[in-house]
């Protein structure tokens, strides 16, 4: 069966004072139907980067400038970034993106996928709710996509551009008239999706402004209208992040539930690995834009496990014990991939062990490749390339 | 041991403006309803809460950066609370707070050298000639190379932002630190190294912190005392015993513990408990319950000590139940401790 | 390509060195004997196109060309007037308005919306009609009526930057209030925007001393100002901007201070731009 | 019954601001020595009762330097005498009665400034709209720099040119109102004001859910993007006024800009007075409207320390 996300080469850029600089570059992987893969990495290794910059979230310039994203829906495949080489022009190195082109051409794409197909659960839900309408006119538009996409064919969306696009591309509006039965139809849902993630009351936070609610509350609603359309894919950043503990708690439970239950795949991108673990099937380590392993959770996760790359090694010790400090600091940045060789031979303890002159003039020179350890377990990192041999 | 520094039922109100139609109207929000304790010379109080609870608001208070609706702040004896801000500027050596976020405590359009020769102008005691020797000395104790110096806060990491930061602090030689999370928003890579200083630093100048924080695993390893808040009141004051779990007698701080341990022990294992935690997040809080346990909406030991009337009637001191631990409930789980507090 | 983008300030350049210059020549008033004669038992009001002994012409009894040289200072002069009172009150009122809450905070905030409410002209006809027409007094308060733009420019920044946890970090470390306000927030953030404000009311200055002068408010003898000329250049019927330059009947009496006009507060309020732009780009980079 | 005692309060406030905002006015206007004496002569012309009999006869000449007790019963009746039969006084230049301001000069005045103001903010969405969806090609970044330097061309000047550059002898009502609407930079704050709060919008948090969630984001933004439209309108309102003052002087239009400047050269300050209160009512009520709008439309609370 082929996989339900595939992301290839993906390459996210930022320029800063005449230089490029890489959130995300050259990603790969992909998510089978059914799994969901965790994204782990410190602040500013571009994991939350990469999934927005894919999905068109993104707001800096000039963002994505290479790869190809395809999902794999049950009724239908749909490519990305197939446009994005009509958008981009490489001049001395740098890229040169017509921002506002682009934008029109994924805002079409992702329109008809954002919440419909692919539902998004950002970090900080109480502000990514809109504070100037109340919980259910959030949810009952939710609703009414769901009714929607059943209803209409969905719009090709690889159509060319043409001048008058912006006056066809207007959706129906989610309050055009409902007969009163379909209205309560609307609001049965409404009641049902609260419910479904454990409100007690549901009409007293319906009629609520999310400024009335508390964090967890909030965070609560937005998982109630990520699922309000059935999607197939469901993207989680950092959704507990910044929670205090009881919080954290009752909210892994929840998703917990939900991973059981519903059949969705989909992505968990957080820094906590405690709660990937226990949520995700696969991982995916992110450092500085770049992924470093790629392997099932229980291999990455679990202490004792021999094959591990470095970086993953200290995040674990870290991550448990706060004795990662001592073993050498890994730092985040941003890097411009001018230098060659490995850009964590610096820091990396394997290297600094190992003496022998043919392994470090390989680090020293050429980039790492992904070397297979076990099946389904990849390790960006040369010190694993005889070990490729165990299958 | 001498308290260093004394609270004496400290209260501070917020406003909410609100429009209901035509009318506007103006509702309390009581972030902290009268809170007391003391903090002894090098001691390390750790205040761990939910967010929301006013753990930030005390520290603010504390020095200052709002002032409270009412109650006394005892600084070495010395009430603080009722001199204007002019002259209070002269007690503001003592005690210091370092915040939150490491890069926005520092002025993003200074260098770190001018960050540092304002403070050390503002001491006194140092001649213009010495500043650049006194700037190299501070650098040395948070382990800084001088090349910061010319960087902008921009330009450094987060660890090196928050080493600055503290740095500039202890030019003024201060007596009490009230750390405001000093390590929730740095990297994992970065948090034990600063802990590590942190701690460092104490032991060398017999400081005093108070460290506030959600971290509740990182407050058990590093304090002497914990004080844990529940919406603007003191639950319990108790001293974290590593060898057992059974030295918290209040219903809201074994919850909280019960959570941490759930939450950051283990990889992998979980076991889902939705009910549990429900209840803290249903109910509404009352604006102000001057008769009433405030932890009674939400309360486990209410239901298995049979809805005793006391809880909804009386509020409950912060009674003294064992050396150096306090507890506010009028049926705390250890039996011993409620024999006690009634005798 | 760089010496283009450096080619992209050079007309705004020019410009300002021409009026400089200008200036420079009206306060020096050099000028050829032949150019202030002017021929006596002319009708006031006819029109002379160019000749030898007049370069631009004469109009009203005046050689157009030492009028329009003439006007530049006192246009420069009006823009220098406004700018002391509009500063000073600018600043007290933003810093005022922005303090803790209290009386003087709410005295500040009020007499803001007040004055943000009139319109300028409006004010300074009434005041005008009431206590006498003096072009000096009128810009002085046309400075004051201007300030709340700078004061609620510098609420905002203060404001703003209250919330970042650096003021508090200065505010906890004890330093004083001014050096806070002054050191820390206006020159180190604010001072962007002081000068693109600068720029702004010095342009908004001219124009008013022109307006007021136009509607016959700033005259006195002896007084040179474009808006007078334009004044002026209404009350002849037969020229036309609409015919070649020329032409005897091209109306060169009123492109010559719309000229000047537009050119120098275009310059004034694409500095002003820029400056902000900057400010823009800065904020993006810290 | 409840909403009617509820309007009918709020009526009185309104009518207690404004007597007391025209009394300050009235303050500022006796304070002026110029002003007391020509009102002082239209005092003993119009309504001699008012002044005591010791007022001093010297010589032909009136003594026109009443006392101020005198100003102030002037100012009550004045009051009563608009309350009971809309009687504004009369010019103190020509003697006609001042309220025919309120006909066919206020009307155009309003007109003009109300729809300068609405022309100005529609030329500047239409500019945003360009700028957002063309505005990386080069002809339309053209237009957008040639608008600006048409708008920050001057009143006096703008409006001298048509007007006399184009010969019209009565311009149709649209050309002061283009000028008013593009002139004097209006056009170019308003696009400004309004492309930086669609950025701070487009920034927000919110923005991004809404984005995330793939919802209308038209209907999402109504309603923030309303209130900042409202508030610069209001902003605006003003200086507008202001313009309309202008180009009604140069273009020759028989509104409140002409009989202003006229009274102002003619010393009739009573004319004077009744303009500013018209442009104080004018102002106010821009305001409330803003508020109510601000009101109605803001669900969020505001935290007071």
């Amino acid at each position: 069966m082929k996989p339900l996300l595939e992301v290839e080469n993906l390459t996210v850029a930022i320029q800063r004072q005449n230089q490029l600089l890489y959130p995300a570059y050259r990603v790969q992987f992909e998510v089978e139907v059914g799994e969901f893969v965790g994204i782990v990495g410190e602040s500013g290794s571009g994991k939350t980067v990469t999934i927005l910059s894919l999905l068109g979230l993104e707001n800096f310039y000039p963002g994505v400038i290479g790869g190809q994203v395809r999902f794999r829906f049950r009724d239908g495949e749909v490519s990305i970034l197939d446009r994005l080489d009509d958008f981009v022009r490489f001049q001395n190195g740098m890229p040169h993106k017509n921002v506002i082109g682009w934008r029109r051409s994924i805002h079409r794409i992702s329109r008809n996928l954002l919440g419909r197909k692919v539902a998004i659960i950002l970090q900080d839900s109480q502000k990514t709710l809109n504070p100037f309408l109340k919980i259910h006119q959030h949810l009952r538009e939710m609703i009414l996509h769901n009714v929607e996409t059943a209803r209409q064919p969905q719009n090709p969306p690889g159509r060319p551009l043409s001048l008058m696009s912006f006056v066809r591309r207007q959706q129906p509006a989610f309050d055009t008239p409902v007969s009163p039965v379909a209205l309560d139809a609307v609001q049965e849902e409404a009641i049902r999706l609260l419910r479904r993630v454990q409100f007690r009351e549901p009409m007293r936070v319906m009629n609520a402004y999310p400024h009335e609610l508390s964090g967890g509350m909030c965070q609560r609603i937005s998982i109630a209208l990520a699922l309000a359309t059935r999607p197939e894919f469901l993207v989680l950043d950092e959704p507990t992040t910044g929670l205090d503990v009881t919080l954290q708690a009752s909210l892994t439970d929840l998703l917990f539930e939900i991973r059981q239950r519903e059949s969705m795949s989909g992505i968990v991108i957080s820094h906590d690995l405690p709660f990937i673990s226990r949520i995700t099937d696969r991982v995916v380590v992110m450092f500085s834009g770049e992924i470093w392993e790629i392997g099932p959770v229980k291999e990455i996760m679990h202490p004792e496990f021999p094959w591990k790359h470095p970086y993953t090694r200290f995040l674990l010790q870290s991550a448990t014990s706060h004795q990662g400090a001592r073993n050498g600091v890994f730092v985040p940045r941003l890097e411009q991939r001018k230098r060659k060789g490995c850009i964590l031979r610096a820091e990396c303890p394997l290297y600094r062990q190992v003496k022998k002159a043919a392994f470090r003039k390989k680090c020293d020179t050429r980039w790492p490749e992904f070397f297979q350890v076990y099946p389904r377990h990849h390790i960006r990192c040369w010190a694993f390339e005889n070990e490729g041999s165990v299958k | 041991m001498i308290d260093i520094l004394e609270v004496r039922d400290l209260r501070k109100d917020f406003y909410l403006k609100e429009r209901v139609g035509w009318r506007k109207r103006k509702r309390v929000i009581p972030a902290l309803r009268g809170v007391s304790f003391t903090v002894r010379r090098g001691e390390i109080l750790g205040i761990v809460g939910e967010s929301g609870c006013g753990k930030t608001t005390l520290g603010k208070l504390l020095v200052r950066l709002l002032e409270p609706s009412s109650g006394d702040i005892l600084l070495k004896g010395r009430r603080v609370t009722a001199m204007p801000q002019s002259q209070f500027r002269k007690y503001r050596r003592i005690i210091q707070m370092v915040f939150q976020n490491p890069y926005a405590s520092l002025n993003p359009a200074m260098n770190i050298q001018k960050h540092f020769e304002e403070v050390i102008a503002l001491t006194g005691k140092v001649r213009p000639q010495q500043f650049q020797s006194r700037i190299y000395a501070l650098l040395k104790q948070v382990h800084l190379q001088p090349s910061v110096l010319t960087q902008y806060p921009h330009q450094l990491s987060g660890g090196e932002c928050r080493r600055v930061g503290l740095a500039r602090i202890l030019a003024l030689e201060p007596e009490i630190l009230i750390l405001d999370e000093p390590v929730a928003s740095l990297d994992i890579s970065i948090k034990g190294s600063i802990i590590d200083l942190l701690l460092e630093l104490q032991k060398k100048k017999n400081l005093t912190y108070i460290w506030i924080s959600h971290d509740i695993e990182v407050i058990q390893r590093v304090s002497h005392r914990i004080l844990v808040m529940f919406a603007g009141e003191i639950v319990e004051i108790f001293t974290p015993n590593h060898e057992s779990q059974e030295h918290f007698n209040h219903p809201y701080t074994r919850v909280l513990m019960e959570a941490a341990a759930k939450v950051q022990r283990h990889l992998g294992l979980w076991t889902p408990n939705p009910e549990r935690y429900e209840r803290l997040f249903e109910s509404q809080l009352p604006a102000d319950a001057p008769n009433q346990c405030i932890y009674q909406p939400y309360c486990d030991r209410f239901i298995h000590a049979g809805s005793p009337s006391v809880c909804c009637s009386v509020k409950p001191p912060l009674r003294h139940v064992a050396d150096q631990h306090y507890v506010a409930c009028h049926f705390p789980w250890n039996e011993k401790a409620r024999v006690r507090s009634y005798a | 390509m760089r010496k283009l983008r450096r080619l992209k300030y050079l007309p705004i350049g020019a410009f300002l060195t021409v009026y400089f210059l200008l200036i420079l020549w009206g306060w020096l008033d050099i000028f050829p004997r032949q150019w202030r004669e002017v021929p006596p038992r002319t009708i006031v009001s006819q029109y002379y196109p160019p000749s030898v002994a007049h370069p631009l012409g004469i109009f009203f009894q005046k050689d157009l060309l030492i009028s329009f040289v003439k006007s530049a200072p006192s246009s420069f002069v009006a823009g220098t007037i406004t700018l002391l009172p509009f500063l000073v009150f600018g600043i007290l009122l933003g810093v005022g308005s922005s303090m803790k809450q209290g009386s003087l905070q709410q005295l500040c905030h009020r007499l803001i919306e007040i004055m943000n409410a009139f319109p300028k002209l409006v004010v300074l006809l009434i005041y005008a009609a009431l206590f006498g027409v003096n072009i000096y007094s009128l810009l002085i308060l046309f400075g004051i009526i201007s300030a709340p733009k700078l004061a609620e420019l510098i609420r905002g920044k203060i404001l703003e930057l209250k919330r970042e946890d650096f003021i508090d970090a200065t505010i906890a470390l004890g330093l004083p209030i001014r050096t806070i306000v002054f050191k820390h927030i206006l020159w180190y953030h604010g001072r962007n925007i002081v000068a693109s404000q600068i720029f702004y009311i010095f342009a908004m200055a001219v124009l008013m001393e022109a307006s007021l002068s136009y509607l016959n408010l700033g005259i006195r003898y002896g007084y040179y100002s474009w808006g007078l000329m334009l004044h002026y250049a209404t009350s002849v019927g037969h020229l036309s901007f609409f015919r070649w330059p020329w032409h005897p009947d091209f109306n060169l009496p009123a492109v010559l201070p719309s000229v000047g006009l537009i050119g120098l507060t275009y310059c004034l309020m694409y500095i002003s731009r820029l400056i902000q732009e900057r400010e823009m780009q800065m904020k993006g980079i810290l | 019954m409840r909403s009617l005692l509820k309007i009918a309060v709020f009526g009185i406030q309104v009518m207690a601001l404004l007597l007391v905002i025209t009394a300050i006015e009235f303050t500022v206007f006796v304070s002026s020595p110029a002003a007391r004496q020509e009102m002082g002569k239209y005092i003993l012309k119009y309504y001699p009762e008012l002044v005591d009999g010791d007022v001093v006869m010297a010589s032909q000449e009136v003594d026109t330097r009443l006392p101020l007790m005198a100003y102030w019963r002037f100012y009550f009746l004045w009051m009563t005498n608009i309350l009971k039969d809309w009687n504004w006084g009369y010019s103190q230049f020509s003697g006609e009665p001042l309220s025919h301001l309120w006909g066919y000069p206020l009307r155009t005045t309003l007109l003009l400034a109300v729809m300068g103001l609405l022309f100005s903010t529609g030329i500047a969405l239409f500019l945003v709209f360009l700028q957002r969806n063309w505005g990386e090609s080069r002809p339309v970044r053209w237009f957008l720099q040639g608008t600006r330097f048409v708008s920050s061309i001057h009143y006096i000047i703008l409006a001298y040119f048509v007007y006399y550059g184009l010969n019209l002898k009565n311009p149709p009502l649209i050309i002061p109102v283009l000028i008013i609407a593009v002139g004097n930079g209006v056009l170019t704050d308003t696009l400004d004001l309004i492309s930086e709060d669609l950025k701070n919008i487009f920034s927000s948090r919110y923005y991004q859910g809404i984005r995330a969630r793939g919802s209308n984001v038209y209907r999402h933004l109504a309603k923030p993007f309303t209130i900042s439209l409202v508030r610069i309108m209001n902003a605006k309102f003003p200086m507008l006024l202001g313009g309309t003052f202008i180009v009604e002087y140069i273009m020759n239009i028989r509104a409140m800009g002409l009989e202003t400047i006229q009274a102002v050269l003619q010393d009739d300050h009573l004319k004077l007075l009744v303009i500013t209160f018209l442009v104080t009512i004018f102002i106010l009520s821009s305001n409330f409207f803003n508020r109510l709008v601000q009101q109605k439309l803001d669900p969020r609370p505001v935290i007071e320390i």
